[in-house]
């Protein structure tokens, strides 16, 4: 089984662009509409990416954490979802957030180090970011319960990294969905590294799928540079929780192109041979583009206007989100409680008399 | 009204917050057809069945992160931890999630759990399992934390505790489980979280104490009361948030104060409320606030606990020494 | 895979006392001496068992944790393991503790609630019982680390029950093992409940060996009523960690006679008959007593003499313990640091001011 | 002698304690190859190996834990914690086993790990990268927490960690990790653990702190110098064992004490502080002991981190009030 999972994985668009036998059939069932989707959200998160780390470096933006590489695995799975689908995302899914319709200033209040961007949003049930890691895999369960309990047809997704894999809360939380048989979906994306850490370190499995083993569902591993293929995996795992039939484990591989935060340097642990080798040989943008091109579902000034298009849109929600004047310091006592203790009362009213006047 | 001990009248509560809330549920190790170690559960999964009180995995992570999750969706659940010695295992979902959610998600959602924790020792337990650790939980902001001290106030708090939208840790004190049995009223009623209680009145010194060592400050308070000196003796109920009104009355009122508690003295809350006393009435103080609590090593087995736990005798030194001062 | 790990254990001697294929072939490869042993310490710890039942009915103990049913898995293993070898057992392994040479004295010391039960004794590395679920499984995994670092020929092994597979530590020890490839064997007694709770209700994985898949290392399912096949899976995990082949994990399927400890009413939570059918046809020690007598190994007259025996033992600990001294209430301060802070002193002189005055 | 930020200061310690013993370890998360997210470690697996310094999972109970199994076999293993906000997944194996594990095994064995925790805010770090929670460790017993404030402290305090016979929680303050340089002693030398440090002498009153608020009290005091106002600024260093001589010395001369720390307030190690020194200098004190401290919210994310922390204005306060009492 072992070598099954290393070589087994799905893939439907080769690294070259081109569809496999499986691809074709896939790629026919889905629209066109579908199809630009995929290239459109993969495109506005990379400008969107890119972008944040000039913001980090201009000083306008704390330290943040891109994703460049893992565009097809985060807007696959997400356009595999519903607005009514439970999402509890770490601090490297911004291309989840994107897709699934969280606004992009919440998203940049984030990393501005701004609570008010971990604040959902009606419509959606997309969850402020999990730092610890692999905490949100609990909750994603707990959600999925309540789903089964009230016999709605909602799935919840817990993303997570494969470093989380190593973490008791992944098992533990593994282990409720398995046991009680819930409609989650625990999507980790092996992005071969935690921080600097390869995934040969992290754990003696070779592939992160065949931990699913243990708890008796199903672990599916897909080329998570592989949009079509990510979305289409995602979906028949949407189906089985939808239709009561349980959790499923997916291990998208990928590879994180730049650094883990924009505080890390990744050439200390990582060969530049092998970055350059993910980067060319496994970009999941380049390989769609190369295959809307083939199909005639995108043309070269297409590109170019959409392109413009996401910039325009990430400078205005820049500039909007600059606008936002940063709440009051008394705001840090705005939602501890659903009603403020005395004792509360007394630290948030000193807050608002220093503020109020000259030091001493 | 019968005469209930205080796993009586939790399960009370317990019946009555499943029976008019079809969200409440029930989850933890043993609960469910057993009833619980301690058998505050029993007889609520026969009577209301698996998908309401749960028996789940050995795991405490998993339990109070699978509550939140439940808890987004409108359930209320209502977790029991078996020990406080074991709590640890959930300690990262309640500091870095539970007492959070309802700031990071700036009021969206609160997780609303309620945490039911068994506590404390005095009752000849196996090892580790007489942990009181109240104060690791009073300093992170977000939780309530509250322990009763009688069967009516068990009842009371817990069914406050279960409507409150934010989560409460509901600490029982081990030793007090069936020690005690008193009538409690039927039906549902509350007793605000937040609130102290004057357990008996007096004038010389006050006696703040929490759980297992209410009865220990009262017989303290008796056996002065034969020399004349009269103790007022208040149970604090809620540790998080503080009484500070209650507190500070009487100890305006007396000038002497004694903390009673039977977790480790240093960075225990007794050091929290002599804190706050001497900074809020300092100048009504005749004696400087006493703590009379178990010593900084870990708590021990069974043999040496009695050694290790306040009493009579320790509280009554330290009385002695604020009425001498 | 699945239908293998549930069909699949090791069983040497069947259910009515008779050698398997596999069993007899065991059978020849082993001393008369040990096989005696194997019945001794077997009847002793279940002398010693039931002794402790009454002793705790009397008083005369605190809470008990039984262990009846689990002699074949706990005297099988012990007897894997020399005095070299690390072990960190639960609360119940009053078994291993015995077989390997732990005091009897300090056995019934830790149930009278007296610390100095907990204390190692010299020339073994038995440690104190991890009462905290799985907290244990870490330690293992150290300990063999040293060895492995130290390169000693010295294997570690965790004992733990079928509930602790649902702790995060369980899971994090084992990716450990699994990473450092390392000499620790992770022994679990699957005794059917954790406390209350079925197996059936603490994971989807229907045996608890499958879960070594996830962590790359053997997963051996054995009769855990079968000493002989206990012992013979357990020497080979032990030649395999020795040799540097790295972790073993070890099901021992068995079955909690008795209640969880003396505290526990079992029969809130599981059927007569279930309990009937384990303790007659599974009974690890009866099972064994008719091997050996068919092989001429035991006579009648000889299991009365070793019962006597084993009585006579036990009663001398237990007047022996029965007379130690408590040690002093300072004897809180006597081991928290190596050397007492002054606020800790003060607290000390607290203690024996108390202890000599009366009230007030 | 070179002038070195608190991180070369720590680096140059750990390289020390792995030339002068093969038994010391370094484990955590991307201390190896990485040498640590903050470059603590960085250089010592190049010159040591992956045997020595040594890339574990992400696991922090695994770390501790295993850590704890190999210190059993003479290993000396120091830990790093990636930060004190992912503390909390080891939180059961410090409180029920390495703290108690000197008491359990009856002083044969006794844990002697040291775990390295950067901890703190003022960094504009992401969100939940901030906890200051050392009142919790304070509490547990068995365990000794030190934290150095000065590059000089670090090394000393932390090669005496290193000798310890215990265990000890070795906090680093993340917003002095280079905010300071200073001419740091080559070699081996070691600051005693449980020894206070007055930084700057004075009469008036006594501002107490550790970590990243010694620097804030030492600027307050500056700023009240010129208006004939004098501080004793102590850092306190040890906060477990605490120095209750050199605290109450200090409280005793100036009868007026401000305690500095950015915990939030409730059940922080400030109340601790205050409840022992209103207890032993009773007699002593002017005013009443202030506490100024973290807010009793949750550490907020960095835009309003500012207002969160105490600072010169909040201290001066504290100051203007007990002078004024
Ligand atoms: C409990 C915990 N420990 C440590 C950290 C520090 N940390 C942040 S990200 C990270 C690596 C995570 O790796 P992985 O799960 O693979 O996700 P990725 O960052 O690659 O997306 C670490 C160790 C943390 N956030 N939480
Ligand atoms: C972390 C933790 N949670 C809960 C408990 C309470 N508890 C003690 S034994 C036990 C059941 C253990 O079951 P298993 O692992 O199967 O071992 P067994 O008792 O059957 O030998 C529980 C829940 C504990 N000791 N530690
Ligand atoms: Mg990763
Ligand atoms: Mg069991």
């Amino acid at each position: 089984m072992s070598s099954d999972y290393e070589s087994d994985w799905v893939q439907y668009i080769s690294a070259e662009g081109q569809l496999t036998t499986d691809g074709r059939k896939a790629w026919e069932q889905l629209s066109d509409q579908l199809k630009i989707q995929f290239y459109r959200w993969m495109t506005f998160v990379r400008l969107f990416d890119r972008k944040m780390i000039v913001l980090q470096r201009q000083g306008r933006m704390g330290t943040y954490a891109p994703l460049e590489g893992q565009e097809a695995a985060q807007v696959g799975s997400a356009l595999a979802l519903t607005d009514q689908d439970w999402v509890f995302p770490t601090y490297r899914e911004h291309g989840v957030a994107l897709t699934i319709g969280f606004p992009l200033t919440h998203v940049l209040l984030y990393w501005a180090g701004r609570v008010e961007g971990c604040k959902p949003v009606s419509n959606l049930r997309y969850l402020p970011p999990a730092v610890p890691i692999a905490t949100q895999i609990p909750h994603a369960v707990g959600a999925a319960w309540a789903a089964k309990l009230k016999k709605e047809q909602t799935v919840a997704v817990a993303y997570f990294g494969d470093g989380a894999t190593s973490e008791g809360d992944f098992h533990e939380g593994c282990n409720f969905a398995g046991v009680f048989q819930l409609p989650v979906i625990l999507f980790c994306q092996n992005n071969g590294y935690a921080i600097s850490v390869p995934f040969s370190r992290q754990s003696a499995a070779k592939t992160v799928a065949e931990r699913a083993l243990a708890y008796r569902f199903p672990g599916i591993r897909v080329d998570g540079n592989d949009v079509l293929a990510v979305y289409m995996v995602t979906s028949q795992a949407v189906k089985r929780a939808r239709e009561g039939q349980g959790p499923t484990l997916i291990e998208a591989v990928t590879y994180r192109k730049g650094p883990h935060t924009t505080a890390d340097d990744p050439s200390r642990y990582r060969p530049r041979e092998e970055v350059k080798h993910w980067s060319r040989q496994f970009d999941p943008l380049t390989r769609y583009q190369l295959l809307l091109k083939n199909f005639q579902l995108l043309t070269d000034s297409e590109e170019e206007a959409w392109e413009l298009e996401c910039k325009r849109r990430i400078e205005q929600a820049i500039k909007e989100m600059e606008s936002l004047t940063s709440p009051p310091p008394t705001h840090l006592f705005a939602h501890v409680f659903s009603d403020l203790p005395p004792a509360l009362h007394k630290q948030r009213l000193q807050v608002k008399q220093k503020e109020g006047k000259e030091h001493d | 009204m019968t005469k209930w001990t205080m796993v009586q009248a939790i399960r009370d509560a317990l019946h009555l917050a499943l029976q008019s809330d079809p969200n409440v549920l029930i989850l933890g190790e043993d609960v469910g057809r057993n009833g619980g170690v301690f058998r505050v559960t029993d007889g609520l999964w026969q009577a209301f069945g698996d998908e309401r009180v749960i028996d789940t995995p050995l795991s405490e992570a998993g339990i109070i992160g699978a509550s939140l999750g439940l808890s987004l969706n409108g359930f209320k659940p209502i977790v029991e931890i078996q020990f406080m010695s074991f709590i640890y295992p959930g300690f990262e979902q309640i500091v870095s999630h539970i007492a959070r959610f309802r700031t990071r998600t700036q009021g969206v959602f609160s997780a609303p759990l309620v945490i039911r924790v068994p506590y404390g020792g005095g009752i000849h337990a196996p090892e580790l399992h007489s942990d009181s650790t109240e104060s690791l939980f009073v300093h992170i902001p977000g939780l309530k934390v509250v322990t009763p001290a009688t069967p009516t106030d068990a009842k009371g708090l817990l069914l406050s505790a279960i409507r409150d939208p934010d989560p409460v840790l509901f600490l029982e004190p081990l030793k007090l489980y069936r020690s005690i049995k008193e009538e409690v009223t039927d039906g549902w009623y509350e007793i605000p979280i937040g609130k102290a209680k004057v357990v008996r009145r007096g004038e010389d010194v006050t006696l703040l104490a929490w759980g297992a060592m209410v009865p220990v400050a009262m017989e303290t308070a008796k056996y002065w009361e034969n020399k004349g000196v009269t103790c007022e003796v208040i149970d604090l109920r809620s540790l998080y948030p503080l009484d500070e009104a209650a507190i500070l009355a009487s100890a305006k009122r007396t000038g002497r104060v004694v903390i009673v508690h039977e977790a480790p003295r240093t960075a225990g809350l007794g050091a929290e409320v002599a804190a706050l006393i001497q900074e809020e009435a300092f100048l009504y103080l005749e004696a400087p606030i006493l703590r009379v609590t178990g010593y900084d090593v870990p708590v021990p087995m069974y043999a040496l606990e009695a050694s290790f736990r306040p009493d009579v005798k320790r509280v009554s030194r330290a009385i002695q020494r604020v009425i001498s001062y």
